[in-house]
């Protein structure tokens, strides 16, 4: 007998025995299907905005545990001063008066089997189908040193969480002394939002330039290359001349220890870097929810079908965003954003009628901002091929190189364009 | 030529398996895509005791900065001697000792 | 394995050319116009300076994807992006937009 | 600068990396200076497949700056251990990458570098052993310019 304890009713079940318990009351319709998410970002908020406007049929039950919505894409404007914090803040309303039934709690435990997920509250909810967007877990400690309290002294402002991480690494930059050394460890791939170490070492500089021009910046990275490299390369010799150092781990680039007490980053051949203030961005696997539920594989990310994004190791949840592995696109705002809705018509399929999307084509355009008016992207088109998501030939690439002199338009085209994916992909999250 | 970069545990048992990691900063050019004339290193050699344990014969393909890794058998006294000798006959060099016990 | 799954989607790239499933059939307009959203606005209504999709004519969305694949238009990105579209789903991205309202 | 054993422990675990299957070297179709380069190291021997493990990245974001760890099944003793490691590029402007020298001192024959690779291409890994036999195996990488990559 499966007992019922959702906090409150939402909509009817599929199965006859279960429908016995409902209360006629609320029902909205017959064999309306529960879809819960899990996770109010760029995957959840966008899978749960799409389901009420395509299946209005469907109820929509969105866990999250922040009551507001901070994004990591334009945290790093905050490091330029470019933006507030609430400039980044988003609530979660317009999901409400869409009819999203939002519940502020932390999902604490998976039962596939059970079709149920309990909340951090007791409460136990369940779902014919659900949607899985936890984004990212930190792995406290593969940096040694680098745990959660390490991180209040190096913040990592790698989730947005209640903007606490990035505020305080803009605090930090603003007490910097005259001519600091700002230290970044960033990690090697897969990890969360590829671009963006650069475009934080962008606008720190472009803060430090009128701030406190002699200060400096090393960037201590586990990688040999990175996103839009030549161009953010270019960028930085014509903005900030010599203020940048990149660092790649063949010139001992990979930090393997930190010393927060003594402010320090030591690099793998033993070398003790001395910072004035330090922003680690750790290794990072799939949210702790998608690995305690069995869903993820060796390297910590979730494998799941390239069709419909369905968990390889369990049926009915459908993992989306960052959490997920095994496809060539980018951990991206842009392909959470986008898969969601190609998991959400797989999850609804059967129950609503209307097909799976069986041919999808996505692309990713993700936007940097390297200083005032200058905006640069990579764009990349895939599509479901007989070896899952591929890349498609000839498409894509990242803007055009050139010197600023010839360059300049384009720039602050792209800049603006940036601007405007910013407002674009957060009203079809939460407007 | 830069200081190399070294990594050693401080001490191992007698026989013990030890990584040993080395870097030196060098651009190791070849001087075949570019104008930038030929600057490259030519060989590595780690010695443990005076005897050579591990060398590498760089060719055009040796990437920049080159680096190492390999797992000695750790022998008493654990004197540790690492050279680098670039094709012009220069040579550098660093010596690290690990205590056996 | 990741590297192995990485290693088929590179061959994928540069040996498979173009998939069986864009060649033709009945592309979905409403799933392909999805992505578009992230920066034509949540509703196809513009954004900024990103361009209104609803009600786009028919012929000269076709024109205009043509003319960006070509590069034969002033883009920044829409050119990089134009190229990775089939003629079908071209044509039914055409389709979805010039019946919105 | 010295490192405690237990920051040495979470190094490696840090630079664990998956390993890439072997190409069958004798699929592969070489240039003649390829060929030539692999003759002279074989000397009129005839090499095996199999026995090598290569740790490399399928795709590179650097070419410049390949990693790769070569793994020989090797008991690494006195009168059976590898005495040379030899790794040739199939598409650079010349073939050689470089040659290790192993002796049996070392504990497993096991090392890492970093090769440059001027374009996608695969590279071939000959291991020379202390009984005068040779065993071949072949990757492939593919260099990207700094896309968006996961």
């Amino acid at each position: 007998m499966t007992r019922f304890l959702t906090r409150r009713q939402f909509g009817t079940l599929v199965s006859a025995s279960a429908a016995t318990l409902a209360m006629p009351g609320i029902l909205r319709a017959e064999n309306t299907g529960r879809l819960l998410i899990i996770g109010g970002g760029f995957g959840g908020a966008s899978a749960a905005r799409f389901a009420r406007i395509n299946y209005p049929d469907v109820s929509v039950t969105l866990v999250e545990p922040q009551t507001s919505f901070v994004t990591c894409p334009y945290g790093n404007l905050i490091l330029g001063g470019k933006r507030a914090l609430s400039d980044i803040t988003h609530s979660y309303d317009g999901l409400r008066a869409r009819g999203v039934d939002v519940i502020h709690d932390r999902a604490q435990e998976i039962d596939a089997d059970g079709h149920r997920v309990t909340l951090a509250s007791g409460d136990v909810l369940d779902y014919d189908k659900l949607i899985l967007s936890p984004g990212i877990g930190l792995r406290w400690n593969a940096i040694e040193g680098y745990d959660e309290a390490a991180s209040e002294v190096f913040p990592h402002a790698w989730w947005g969480g209640d903007g606490s991480q990035i505020s305080l690494l803009r605090a930090q930059l603003e007490a910097l002394p005259e001519g600091g050394v700002v230290g970044l460890a960033i990690p090697d791939n897969p990890f969360r939002c590829p671009p963006g170490p650069y475009e934080r070492i962008s606008m720190i500089a472009h803060h430090l330039k009128q701030a406190n021009p002699t200060a400096k910046i090393l960037a201590f990275d586990a990688k040999e290359g990175f996103a839009k490299q030549g161009l953010f390369e270019n960028a930085w010799a014509e903005l900030y001349g010599d203020m940048i150092e990149w660092i790649p781990a063949s010139g001992d680039g990979r930090i393997m220890r930190v010393d927060p007490g003594n402010k320090l980053f030591i690099s793998e051949f033993g070398e003790e870097h001395s910072v004035d203030m330090g922003n680690v961005i750790p290794p990072q696997y799939a949210a702790s929810i998608a690995r305690d539920a069995g869903l993820a594989n060796d390297s910590g990310w979730v494998p799941v079908d390239p069709r419909t994004f369905e968990a390889e190791a369990a049926s009915d949840i459908h993992v989306i965003g960052d959490a997920n592995i095994g496809t060539p696109m980018p951990k991206s705002g842009y392909i959470a954003n986008s898969t969601a809705k190609t998991a959400v018509t797989a999850a609804l399929a059967e129950m609503s009628g209307r097909p799976a999307w069986d041919d999808p084509v996505y692309f990713n355009t993700c936007y940097s901002h390297a200083g005032e008016d200058y905006g640069i992207s990579v764009a990349a088109t895939f599509r479901l091929s007989e070896d899952g998501i591929a890349a498609t030939p000839d498409s894509g690439g990242v803007s055009l190189q050139g010197d600023l002199s010839e360059m300049a338009r384009t720039r602050r085209l792209e800049a603006r364009y940036a601007d405007a994916w910013y407002d674009s992909i957060t009203d079809d999250m939460f407007s | 030529m830069s200081t190399p970069r070294i990594r050693l545990p401080e001490s191992a048992s007698e026989g013990e398996e030890i990584e040993i990691r080395t870097l030196l900063t060098h651009p190791m050019i070849t001087g075949v895509s570019s104008d930038d004339p030929r600057d490259m290193l030519t060989r590595f050699e780690a010695r443990m005791n005076g005897e050579t344990v591990f060398a590498y014969d760089f060719a055009n393909g040796s990437a920049a900065n080159p680096t190492f890794i390999f797992f000695v058998r750790a022998a008493a006294p654990g004197e540790f001697s690492f050279t680098w000798t670039h094709e012009d006959g220069q040579s550098v060099s660093a010596e690290e000792s690990v205590r056996i016990s | 394995m990741m590297r192995q799954k990485l290693l088929a989607a590179a061959v994928a790239i540069t040996c498979a050319g173009w998939p069986l499933t864009a060649l033709g059939g009945d592309a979905d307009g409403h799933m392909l116009a999805q992505a578009c959203a992230g920066c034509h606005g949540a509703d196809w209504g513009g954004q900024g300076p990103i361009s209104d999709l609803r009600g786009y004519d028919h012929e000269a969305f076709l024109r205009a994807w043509a003319e960006f694949q070509a590069d034969e238009r002033p883009a920044t990105i829409m050119n990089r992006i134009a190229r990775g579209y089939s003629e079908a789903e071209i044509a039914a991205l055409a389709d979805y937009f010039s019946s919105l309202e | 600068m010295r490192f405690s054993r237990r920051s040495f422990v979470s190094g490696a675990a840090a630079s664990a990396a998956l390993v890439i299957l072997p190409i069958r070297v004798a699929a592969l179709d070489l240039s003649d200076d390829v060929a030539a380069h692999v003759n002279d190291i074989l000397g009129g021997r005839d090499p095996r497949e199999g026995g090598i493990e290569l740790d490399a990245p399928a795709v590179a974001e650097n070419g410049a700056q390949v990693p790769l760890t070569i793994r020989v099944d090797s008991p690494m003793s006195e009168h059976d251990h590898v005495t040379a490691i030899h790794i040739i590029a199939t598409a650079n402007p010349a073939p050689g990458i470089g040659s290790f020298h192993l002796t049996p001192h070392l504990t497993r024959a096991e090392v890492f570098t970093r090769i440059r690779l001027a374009e996608e291409q695969e590279y071939l890994v000959l291991a020379e052993l202390s009984d005068g036999s040779v065993l071949q195996a072949a990757a492939r990488t593919a260099v990207t310019q700094g896309g968006c990559v996961t």
